[in-house]
């Protein structure tokens, strides 16, 4: 029994730490942009993409060692915020003082874009792939739960890149713009900070975070397929709202609850399995109209 | 019925922790133009809000013609008589000048979904009787805004713009009607037109109540019968232009600034 | 004005050319998966269908065959499109359709509404032949014979605590339904049962959770993408215990995905290698001529035979080419000696074939049962727990 | 009199080209001719002397347009008598018509991005499929129809009160979670049918007729689809009318005040709730009907045919088409639903199509095809432009 509930509290942690990644993006986006950009679930499809073509390139010349490994996670990070940017120079930048409506409408698009795109170009893109073991293989026994090594290796990368997420936002110049940007844009502007170089930081950022969160995906369920964006993008999203759209830690509370609710619910509840999604959508229907500030954000007052 | 149309008693608007406007208690005569004019982020907006039902005070309670409407509805309001401007025109930009002064009447015009649907004839002379008395009241203000009528409100020029919204809030008919410093953005030329044309309004409407908040003191000074004077949210002073302009608290509000510029 | 006119006119002159001058010809339609998730299996069926097709155009028939061939994407609504389009078309006189069950499911009454033959030539649900439509045959076994077939082969191994986890497709719950009492019949127990939905990731609370009841066995109902993360996450959380599948998952694509996590996995399918079939070996030398660019699929022979059956029903149909005598002449099909064996009809057009057989992954491949290692004790199965 | 045969020969003029566009079998000829469409259609606007001639004929016999208009889109389906299955797609465009005006009531009139759409259409088609063919009722259909349409309204009511106060993302975010929640509790319900849907859904019989038969008439045997085209189009009708009505009432000029600035809406004493509420309820109605008329044509349905991606084509179809502008969203709505038949051989770009229409519409020109225009208050009689 012991053994269920803290392999079960692991598989919350996996869920959670996967989440977290995405949902960090949505919240940085929402809080400097006003923007919920519903691409970015297919950016973290992307960059799985990405790693498993560079893997299978790499591979062929040099195998799977350390330094290839670190490699694949460097170049995917850096074709993912090339990615991200252009999404933003061609087509959010371009309607900045356009309605509202149409960035939305046109992350949606941009969202299809990338995703039928990977299915249409990708070789054998509508199949699922199997994503190559970059991890070591051993697995350990600890209090009854069965941990493989990537798995460690997962919360161990997952900490680290919202740990220097953190200390980017809180200690630099840069990261201080964007808390700026966020906290008032139209104070930000008067005190100086270059609004467009910012949300292009912004951008690097969350899209840097879902590109890596794409690898790690791959990493844990060992397939990839091009659709499973979109089912990230609304986790990743609803997550963040769980935990209050614009902040950055609120997005990581917001993907343990969820992960945690998910978990239970497919493991405890009759039908679990089958209706843990709509379980979900139910609950952030439910943040959205109670407490659309979720669970750490601030409300907001309109200004007429 | 008393004098008074509007007694606003001890309100307290609350942001977060902020107090935007503390416990402001000021009464308008009926027929009066009233003024409130303060240094920025005084709260005269708020107050306007407040009175208008976009915001809710924490504590302190609005009459209107000796009704109760704190925490009334703004749709509501409208129907019991308030109408209003906005500080940067809040027109419906993308709709025709005819349609924002249509829109003006709305309480006054009921047409709910089976009428709209089942009884055109209904429907048609609703409008033709709408249009005809928008074109007069827009004839009123100035001719040109008829000849545009079928034109984006956003084409007009800025003065134009700032007459149709007067127009609109006049469409509904209403006993008082806030004016959110409707001389922002002219010139001098302009503002001195505009004079008029308020005065104007209570020949249009008898016994019409305005409240103006405003920047131009020449304005000010020239329409309004009296003047409440606000800053950081609290009542400074209140009497005719003339009896406010030499009350020191006023001037060191405006740090020594001259009100007449 | 005048322009205007002379313009309308032209455009009437071209429009009065496109005419429709024809021999009488034949259409024969094929409908599978050729693109999507289960494209190799379309494509495998669609190739053999070819194959047929130019065998018999060598014949010198007294019609002129036209093959029709129609892409389903395993939806069942673009399925129905699908054939709608063949139903709609006169010229098409038989259809051979449809590898995925509910496809199948949900074409039957269309075809059935415009007296159109159809032939299945992968779909193995069992309410495909349960409608008693006369204009409905099928060659695959039903999957109730795969699934009693199954729960007797596991129990005769000596596994008794089962764990079913099915996708909520009719396929998937087509397939729990009849495993599950079979197995109760044979005196098993199942554990646990739990849907999923296609496309679910994320394993692991169930996994967890079955672990717990301490199964012999974890039998899925359902396709190989998730076969293979069910399998995959079985090692994650530790779970210790056989895992089975249906047809659904006895293909390559549950290998490559699973990759060495595959070894030792058992699954069903009621195609026996191509080699162990009465004709097999003849068949494949003729798809390999055929020089497709696309593999042998385990479904071609079924939509090989399929093909044949239908072009000699149309040669005994022949000179009344209509869809009634088609119909008629497919069910009159007496012993027709196909690739898969001699093939007939019952009342309700299902086959008497019955080709179910164990298969186990060995190295990377799927070995039949009898000839695996597991088989002759050299390599071992989970084992059934005390 | 002159104006009057520009009118005719103009209309005329669009129904051969669009007869001949839809025939036309090569994939290089139809794009030769969407090319020169394209290039006539841009021609004519650039000239002053035919743009104003054109205007002239229109806006002076606007009763002639309207009515010769109407007689032409029913003489239209009769060129498709050879092939019912383009009756049959032309069909579908009919029902999307429709739905994409129920989906203005939200996106264009009050900018609600309702990208869960679909649910409505669903719940409409399910609500039929569940009465007629798993209950097996014989109401009237036009009572199932109004049944239909109600219980969309009461879910759309459902989706309506508890977002009242959001707006922008936070709604559209809503109605994906509610989509979503809608397509898989469909998916998973067993009293559903589940991922297997409905099957064998009976025909629609009105007054009598049973739109399933085939019909003759002068000799001529007319496919069934057709029935349904004449069905579906004079709801079609309907619906734009009742559209077109509200439009031009109070309500959608409140309802375009709103969506410009709902601060200064409820200044003027708009009561914002009660005409959201409208738009929900008669949007989610009008998506309910058409699902009405999907089902029986389709005769199966499945939670496949309602999913995000039809969410997000009717969103497409709008924007593409023209925000608040009726015939504008009829013109995207057909071409967006005709266009995956066309290009067949591009079927698999169909979605990757619609996204690029969507983002260089958004960016380029976001008032779409035939924008909105601003009221005339011409129908009326008595405020004509000088």
């Amino acid at each position: 029994m012991l053994s269920t509930v803290s392999q079960q509290l692991l598989n919350v942690i996996m869920l959670g730490s996967l989440y977290s990644l995405v949902a960090i993006g949505f919240t940085l986006f929402f809080g400097v942009l006003d923007l919920i950009n519903f691409a970015h679930g297919d950016v973290f499809m992307l960059g799985s993409f990405v790693a498993l073509f560079l893997f299978m390139t790499v591979a062929f010349f040099s195998g799977v060692n350390f330094f290839t490994v670190l490699l694949l996670f460097l170049i995917t990070g850096f074709i993912v915020v090339i990615a991200g940017l252009l999404i933003y120079k061609l087509t959010i930048k371009p309607l900045a003082t356009s309605p509202p409506l149409m960035m939305l409408l046109v992350t949606v698009g941009v969202s299809i874009f990338i995703r039928e795109g990977v299915m249409l170009f990708f070789p054998d893109g509508a199949s699922p792939h199997p994503f190559p073991k970059i991890f070591p293989e051993t697995t350990y026994t600890f209090l009854g739960m069965n941990i493989p090594a990537g798995y460690i290796f997962i919360i161990v990368i997952s900490i680290f890149l919202v740990v220097a997420m953190s200390i980017f936002v809180n200690k630099t110049k840069l990261g201080m713009s964007i808390r700026a940007t966020a906290q008032d844009r139209e104070a930000a502007l008067m005190m100086g900070v270059d609004i467009d170089k910012t949300i292009a930081v912004t951008f690097i950022i969350g899209s840097l975070l879902a590109g890596i969160g794409g690898i790690l995906n791959g990493a844990y369920y060992s397939t990839i397929k091009y659709d499973m964006g979109f089912i990230a993008g609304i986790k990743g999203f609803s997550c963040s709202v769980v935990g209050g759209l614009g902040n950055v830690y609120g997005a990581i509370v917001g993907s343990f609850v969820i992960a945690f609710l998910e978990t239970i619910g497919a493991a405890f509840l009759p039908f679990g399995a089958e209706y843990k999604d709509v379980f979900t959508f139910i609950i952030v229907i439910i943040f959205l109209v109670i407490r659309p500030s979720g669970l750490m954000g601030e409300k907001k007052f309109e200004k007429v | 019925m008393s004098e008074n149309i509007l007694r606003v008693e001890n309100i307290t608007i609350q942001f977060g922790g902020l107090k935007a406007v503390e416990d402001v208690s000021f009464e308008v005569k009926k027929g009066e133009i009233y003024g409130i004019i303060g240094p920025n982020g005084a709260g005269k907006t708020t107050i306007l809000n407040a009175i208008s039902g976009i915001y809710t005070p924490v504590t302190g309670k609005i009459y209107f013609k000796d009704k109760d409407i704190t925490g009334v509805e703004p749709h509501i309001l409208v129907e019991w008589g308030i109408a209003r401007t906005f500080q940067n025109s809040r027109l419906f930009w993308d709709l025709s000048v005819l349609d924002n002064v249509l829109l003006g009447m709305h309480t006054r015009k009921k047409m709910g979904l089976f009428r709209a649907i089942f009884n055109r004839d209904y429907v048609n002379q609703e409008f033709r009787d709408s249009i005809k008395e928008a074109e007069e009241l827009m004839t009123f203000f100035n001719p040109e805004l008829v000849e545009r009528k079928f034109h984006d409100a956003k084409s007009l020029p800025h003065a134009d713009k700032r007459r149709l919204e007067i127009c609109r809030a006049l469409a509904s008919n209403p006993d008082l009607i806030l004016l959110d410093e409707p001389s922002a953005g002219m010139d001098p030329a302009e503002t001195r037109v505009l004079m008029e044309e308020l005065k104007k309004i209570q020949e249009l409407r008898e016994n019409i109540t305005m409240i103006i908040i405003e920047h131009d003191m020449r304005l000010i000074g020239g329409v309004t019968d009296r003047v409440l004077v606000l800053d950081h949210g609290k009542k400074i002073s209140e009497g005719t232009f003339a009896q406010v302009s030499s009350d020191p608290r006023v001037i060191s509000a405006y740090l020594g600034g001259s009100l007449d510029a | 004005m005048r322009r205007i006119f002379i313009f309308v006119l032209a455009f009437l002159l071209l429009f009065s050319t496109i005419g429709f001058a024809g021999k009488p010809i034949v259409k024969i339609a094929f409908i599978g998966p050729l693109t999507g998730p289960a494209a190799f299996q379309g494509l495998g069926g669609r190739n053999a269908f070819k194959l047929a097709i130019m065998e018999a155009k060598k014949q010198n028939l007294p019609f002129k065959l036209v093959p029709v061939i129609l892409d389903d994407q395993s939806d069942p609504t673009v399925a129905v499109n699908a054939a709608l389009k063949v139903c709609s078309d006169k010229r098409v006189l038989v259809s051979i359709s449809h590898w995925n069950s509910p496809c199948a499911l949900a074409t039957i009454d269309t075809f059935h509404r415009y007296g159109l033959a159809t032939i299945v030539w992968g779909a193995v649900h069992p309410g495909i032949t349960q409608k008693g439509y006369k204009e409905v045959s099928r060659i695959p076994t039903p999957l109730t014979f795969q699934n009693r077939f199954a729960a007797k082969f596991l129990t005769n191994l000596g596994y008794k605590r089962f764990a079913v986890i099915y996708e909520t497709s009719d396929y998937g719950k087509g397939h729990k339904d009849v495993f599950t009492k079979a197995i109760k019949e044979l005196g098993g127990e199942i554990v646990s049962e739990d849907g999923i939905v296609a496309g679910e990731r994320n394993f692991q609370p169930i996994l967890t959770k079955i672990k717990a009841k301490n199964p012999d066995v974890v039998y899925y109902g359902g396709y190989s993408p998730e076969a293979a993360l069910i399998v995959t996450q079985m090692k994650s959380v530790g779970l210790n215990a056989q895992f089975v599948g249906i047809s659904g998952i006895s293909d390559a694509k549950f290998i490559k995905l699973a990759k060495e996590n595959a070894e030792g996995t058992i699954g069903f399918v009621d195609s026996p290698p191509m080699d162990k079939l009465p004709k097999g070996k003849e068949f494949m030398e003729k798809y390999k001529k055929a020089h497709f660019k696309e593999d042998i699929a385990p479904y071609s022979p079924h939509a090989y035979d399929a093909t044949w059956i239908a072009i000699e029903a149309l040669k005994r149909a022949y000179p009344k080419l209509n869809r009634k005598n088609v119909v008629k002449e497919i069910r009159n099909t007496k012993d027709y000696d196909g690739v898969l064996g001699k093939i007939s009809f019952d009342e309700n057009g299902q086959s008497n074939i019955v080709t179910i057989v164990a298969r186990v992954v060995q190295d990377g491949k799927w070995v039949l049962w009898e000839d695996s290692e597991y088989a002759k004790g050299i390599r071992k199965l989970v084992p059934p727990k005390k | 009199m002159g104006k009057i045969l520009t009118v005719l020969l103009i209309e005329l003029l669009i129904l051969i080209v669009s007869v001949f566009a839809l025939k036309i079998e090569s994939t290089v000829g139809f794009l030769l001719l969407l090319v020169s469409i394209v290039f006539a259609i841009y021609y004519g606007a650039k000239n002053e002397k035919i743009r104003y001639r054109l205007q002239d004929a229109f806006s002076s016999s606007r009763r002639f347009a309207l009515i010769l208009g109407i007689i032409l889109i029913f003489i239209f389906p009769l060129f498709f008598m050879d092939s019912p299955y383009w009756v049959f797609v032309i069909t579908i465009g009919v029902i999307y018509i429709i739905l994409a005006i129920g989906l203005n009531m939200m996106l264009g009139s009050l900018d609600l991005v309702n990208l869960g759409f679909a649910a409505f259409f669903g719940i409409g088609a399910y609500t039929v499929g569940m009465i007629t063919a798993k209950y097996g009722l014989h109401l009237p259909y036009l009572i199932v129809l109004l049944l239909a349409g109600i219980v969309a309204m009461i879910f759309g009511l459902l989706l309506c009160l508890p977002t009242m106060g959001m707006k922008g993302y936070y709604f559209s975010l809503t109605t994906i979670a509610f989509g979503l929640a809608v397509e898989l509790t469909i998916n998973n319900l067993e009293w559903t049918g589940g991922p297997g849907g409905i099957k064998n859904i009976p025909h629609i019989s009105l007054f009598g007729l049973n739109l399933g038969d085939s019909y003759t008439v002068f000799g001529y045997d007319l496919p069934f689809q057709l029935n349904y085209f004449y069905f579906a189009l004079v709801i079609m009708l309907l619906v734009m009318l009742v559209a077109w009505l509200i439009h031009n009432s109070r309500i959608g000029l409140s309802w375009n005040a709103i969506k410009e600035d709902d601060i200064a809406a409820r200044a003027q004493g708009i009561n914002i709730k009660v005409y959201r509420i409208y738009a929900f309820a008669i949007g989610s109605f009008i998506a309910g009907v058409a699902g009405a008329i999907f089902a029986p044509l389709m005769g199966y349905i499945a939670p496949t045919n309602f999913t995000y991606a039809h969410s997000i084509t009717m969103v497409a179809m709008v924007i593409l088409g023209g925000i608040d502008n009726i015939m504008g969203i009829a013109l995207g709505a057909f071409l967006l639903s005709i266009a995956p038949e066309k290009f067949r051989a591009f079927s698999d770009y169909r979605m990757l199509i619609y996204a690029l229409i969507i983002i260089l519409m958004v960016i380029y020109r976001p008032q779409g095809l035939i924008p909105k225009k601003i009221r005339k208050y011409d129908f009326i009689g008595g405020a004509k432009d000088e």
